[in-house]
């Protein structure tokens, strides 16, 4: 076991695997030569040489799209988007492309391809540069989508997508690269569609992913002084989406709180939600919160962005009043 | 002496691919007149000589993308017309098993990578196989076919320029048409040749082709295709071209002056070979033999596939995720 | 009162727009000499004259864009986009620009643009012309998203729409182009945000949204003949929701059935459940239920098709279910 | 004699332009390492010419359209530089309020319709506005100012075209400054000029402009405003450039050869332009005193800013739809 940042272990998690598979490269926007924006490419080049690392122009259709069609022909491409926004511009390739392909041929064509891109707030960046666009890929059947929140889920997550056969996005957090933790030295893989529970409870289960977690297990300690024993479910990937382990976990607890980053409006908290309301009823002892980012694009001014992004503390309130009612 | 392999024997086999698509689509297009066929079609009737002759370049590790006008492609790279038949008209036995229809026949087996049906969006996927080969040294290129009014789309671009700046082993061929959907290509771009045009802005080599001359699509892609073998790059071709249909379904195409459809329906792809092979010495009689063989050919492909069962409600749930069903939930 | 089909119910709406304010100009790909692909703009282009009515390239972020640039300098335009699932190459101008400029220039920038586009299944016509994508919208906020299910909304919120200074994506739907309905000879206009109760019952409340209202009103019929009484509300706007008439309705009957033809993973039910799920928690009897897509592409083959959209007998057969829990 | 209005003391105000641009991207270039400045910023030092030079070229009914790099659009507009400033440091007073930042600066008072962070974004919008101008018959001209990098997104390509067919009245400007990032354009592209060399692939009049020379920027840009007012359509322009510093915050730009950056550093627009003064007869000494003015200016506007109050938390629940709120429900 290593301590690794989380920006490293996507290095890390990369290498790993083009060291397994000589099918895997990777290619887009300065991810060779400059080691990536998020410097989550470095090192790549140098040991893998331009064969397999890969600038384009600033063309997201054309690395999405380049991407399928290597995926369908063999290669097991990992193509970066520099922010989560810009899918905005490549999404026809991968909501209408790659997410149906296998689907629409019938099985003839699988597209075994990786989308790493960078999402969330707090970087004072604004609305075009902030935005937690996972939950369009939610809404689109035949894509994975994963979120890893420590730096071994980084590796294990990135393991498991490059080894799926199909399109998974990948969505890191601007908000977490900074951030350490233990990875394991030999191989880990995670397989997408296993959460994780992060910390036991029975008063209260609250469904976090990427970012929110670390505010949900910050609120959990909180609440622990306060007597109230509060489970952690970190989601992982939205897609496969856990269901199981969320059920479970909340037919002990009857209460659900969930914590998202992105706007309350068509956010994946209310398909979580929408589950529970509808498989787990009648074990229901209290309404089911969620606490989401507001429904407004990101502002760009910190005081700004800090008022509209879920906060601990809200996380902590809300549960308590939860546990309470 | 022919272009292609040089022989009549060549020159007559691609009279008879090209008699088997107009026979498939003239079917298709009575199907739907009738109401046999359901959901859409967009015939590739009077585009035969780009996909025949294109394919005729090709060997078994190329690529070939196509978008929704897709039937002459897949049937030109040998795919068993029953089962092109079979997806249009919904069954089990389709080549996507129904479930992708009219506009997405795909035969990989074939070396077709799909049919794309929303504009200029292979041409991306394209220039991915390609540079799939280059890094596999499979030696393989891919052929992407798109219409006229592709070119004007943003990923028309960004493909031109990726595979150009790449150096891949594609080739562009654009069946220029002369219309998308309702609206002459002239009236939306400011350049005479879509295509051939735009290939500068790429630094990438060009050339205009008579799209209804068979042998001179064939050598046309040829030539591109030996340039992309040989690590040369891509190359865009303009392959100047006609529907004898509307752009789908019964579209009767009234936005077509009459004077134009005249001009180039003389000059349809089966007549023009025809003339050629009359040139070349070859009796009438032996074509009118091809045309009934190949219409029987035709006929019985469409007798099986009408045979077919429908697809089982399963296969709706089927092949969503590689593990093979429409598992988003653990 | 004249009786009109959905379909030129559209072309209505558009005109009557059009004479009463100049500054409305329509754009997209065959909408002026050919009238529209699916015939809903036939008429303007002689009537209003090639300055105001345009035939585009295909380039669909040229035409997305050009709207939201005519929008922010006096004019009113409304945007083709011939299929739903053409958002996709487009959405960039869409979820970025569009939906964020106000918000980013701090209301310098107004956009008063209607995108007009058609979605859903029912047509063989496979995966990439049969989706539902306003549940991406969904999830954006800055956008308004309304989805007509009779002739009279298509024209009302059409002028709703047309007024309105935000960008407003209006979801025609292809399986309703040739049903017909009453249209108010005079202005008729709707406001964005107000659902409509299309039948009253006591039993249970059912959500649906443009297609799936005709599911549910005939289930609702046949509900009757067996001793259950349903209310039936028509969304028409899903941004905004009106949740008022959602939580009202609710409150009386605690009985919730939402019917939705898109995919059930990311749908816009989840967002409604989850709402009643928080807010109305104390009056519920029973699970949330949602009759919703199958969570896969849609395929081709029309049987196909029809097993994996929602169907009238489903939704009956679910709120019996649900009214004897 | 000069281009412009052809007076010396018109040259000189436009020194004065770009030194006060020249100082703003100094002082935020030092507020980022000092760490006073959060989120980001690209300054445009190096660029000022181009800003500068166009903008003397429009009126009052022009749109201009920026990007991330947007500093000396907008200030080259005449809009208020503390209120620049503020954005950047993320004050109420910032031209917007703080929700927009350092990529987002616009003033709608002074033409400038919002800066654009996706690249290539701005460019069909840009089309719109031409398009409404000519609809609504003000003469308005827009102008889009984009990167070398932003020639091979796919708007771009939609963006030019459009405006070509419908000859909107639209001056596409090119800040070519060799780099996308930390990418030399060069390796992007597969001709030599990305912008220029595209033009002919939509019929759109081009011309390469120094674009570190303030003068020969505005002739080109009124040339091409002439033309646009004039109905002749739109006209693409590329300005070779150079950015002083990296490509945003405190990139080093280690990516940059050293001869290069000498040779370009060398002809500078300040010193080109002080260099044409001189020629002119005007006295270093008073193009010294413009120094200190702006610099005084300049210096005065970032205080103003830093008094500033930061924006109120009800501000973010603003301006979300135009009735003014955040109301997503009824
Ligand atoms: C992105 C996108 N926009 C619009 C359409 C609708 N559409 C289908 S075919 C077509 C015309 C295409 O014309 P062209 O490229 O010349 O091909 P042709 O049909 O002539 O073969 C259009 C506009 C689409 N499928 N995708
Ligand atoms: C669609 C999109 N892709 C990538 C980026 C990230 N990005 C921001 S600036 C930039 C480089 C742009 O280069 P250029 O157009 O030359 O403009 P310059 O920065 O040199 O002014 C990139 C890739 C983006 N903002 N939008
Ligand atoms: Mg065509
Ligand atoms: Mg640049």
């Amino acid at each position: 076991m290593a301590e690794l940042s989380y920006r490293y272990a996507v290095a890390e998690g990369l290498a790993r695997e083009m060291r397994r598979d000589p099918a895997v490269v990777v290619l887009g926007e300065d991810v060779a030569a400059a080691g990536g924006v998020w410097k989550t490419t470095q090192g790549l080049l140098d040991e893998f040489g331009p064969e397999r690392v890969w600038d384009t122009p600033i063309s997201e259709q054309a690395i999405v799209g380049a991407a399928i069609g290597a995926a369908m022909t063999g290669l097991r491409p990992i193509a970066e988007i520099m922010y989560a926004d810009f899918l905005g511009v490549c999404w026809d390739q991968i909501a209408n492309q790659a997410a149906k392909l296998r689907y629409m041929t019938a099985g003839q064509l699988t597209v075994p391809l990786v989308i790493r891109t960078i999402h969330g707030g707090g970087v004072a960046k604004g609305a075009q540069h902030s935005q937690s666009p996972e939950n369009w890929a939610l809404a689109v059947p035949g894509l994975r989508v994963a979120c890893p929140s420590t730096p071994a889920d980084v590796v294990g997550l990135l393991a498991g997508a490059v080894r799926a056969d199909d399109p998974v996005v990948v969505f890191e957090h601007k908000g977490l690269l900074g951030s350490k933790g233990e990875v394991p030295d030999d191989e880990h893989v995670l397989e997408l569609g296993r959460a994780a529970v992060r910390r036991r409870g029975t008063d209260l289960t609250i469904v976090a992913l990427s970012a929110t977690v670390r505010l949900a297990l910050e609120a959990a300690a909180e609440l622990e002084g306060q007597d109230v024993s509060a489970e952690v479910i970190d989601l992982r990937t939205l897609v496969p989406l856990d269901a199981g382990c969320v059920l479970e976990s909340f037919k002990r607890t009857s209460r659900l709180l969930i914590v998202e980053e992105n706007p309350r409006q068509g956010g994946w908290g209310a398909q979580i939600a929408a589950l529970v309301a509808e498989e787990a009823f009648w074990y229901l002892d209290a309404p089911i919160t969620r606490v989401a980012g507001e429904s407004v694009p990101l502002p760009a001014a910190r005081g700004l962005e800090n008022a509209v992004l879920p906060s601990a503390d809200q996380v902590t309130e809300t549960a308590l009043k939860l546990a309470r009612t | 002496m022919t272009a292609g392999n040089g022989t009549v024997q060549w020159l007559h086999d691609r009279y008879a691919d090209m008699r088997r698509i107009r026979r498939f689509e003239d079917i298709t297009y009575t199907l739907f007149r009738r109401g046999t066929l359901d959901g859409t079609a967009h015939m590739a009737a009077g585009q035969e000589a780009v996909a025949v002759g294109a394919r005729a370049a090709l060997g078994a590790d190329d690529y070939v993308f196509s978008t929704y006008r897709c039937h002459h492609h897949v049937i030109a790279a040998g795919a068993p017309m029953d089962r092109c038949f079979a997806e249009l008209l919904q069954r089990r036995t389709g080549l996507c098993g129904g479930k992708g229809g009219s506009m997405h026949l795909t035969s990989v087996e074939h070396g077709v990578m799909g049919s794309y049906a929303i504009v200029g969006s292979q041409l991306p996927i394209a220039c991915g196989a390609a540079w799939s080969a280059h890094i596999r040294g499979t030696g393989g290129v891919a052929v992407a076919f798109f219409g006229d009014g592709a070119t004007n789309i943003g990923a028309f671009h960004e493909a031109l320029n990726l595979a150009a700046v790449w150096r891949l082993p594609a080739v562009f061929v654009c069946e220029n048409n002369l219309y998308a959907e309702f609206t002459a290509i002239a009236t939306s771009i400011n350049v005479e040749h879509p295509a051939y045009d735009r290939a500068p802005a790429y630094g990438m080599p060009a050339a205009i082709v008579d799209g209804n001359d068979v042998e001179a699509v064939h050598e046309a892609v040829a030539t591109a295709v030996g340039r992309a073998r040989d690590g040369d790059g891509p190359t865009l071709l303009e392959a100047k071209t006609y529907r004898r249909y509307g752009h789908s379904r019964i579209d009767p195409a009234d936005y077509r002056p009459d004077e134009e459809e005249e001009t180039w329906f003389a000059r349809d792809p089966l007549t023009v070979t025809r003339r050629r092979l009359d040139e070349l010495g070859v009796e009438a009689s032996r074509v009118d033999e091809t045309d009934e063989r190949v219409g029987r050919e035709v006929d019985e492909a469409l007798e099986t596939a009408m045979q077919a069962p429908e697809p089982e409600v399963g296969d709706a749930f089927a092949d969503v995720y590689a593990e093979g069903g429409a598992g988003w939930r653990s």
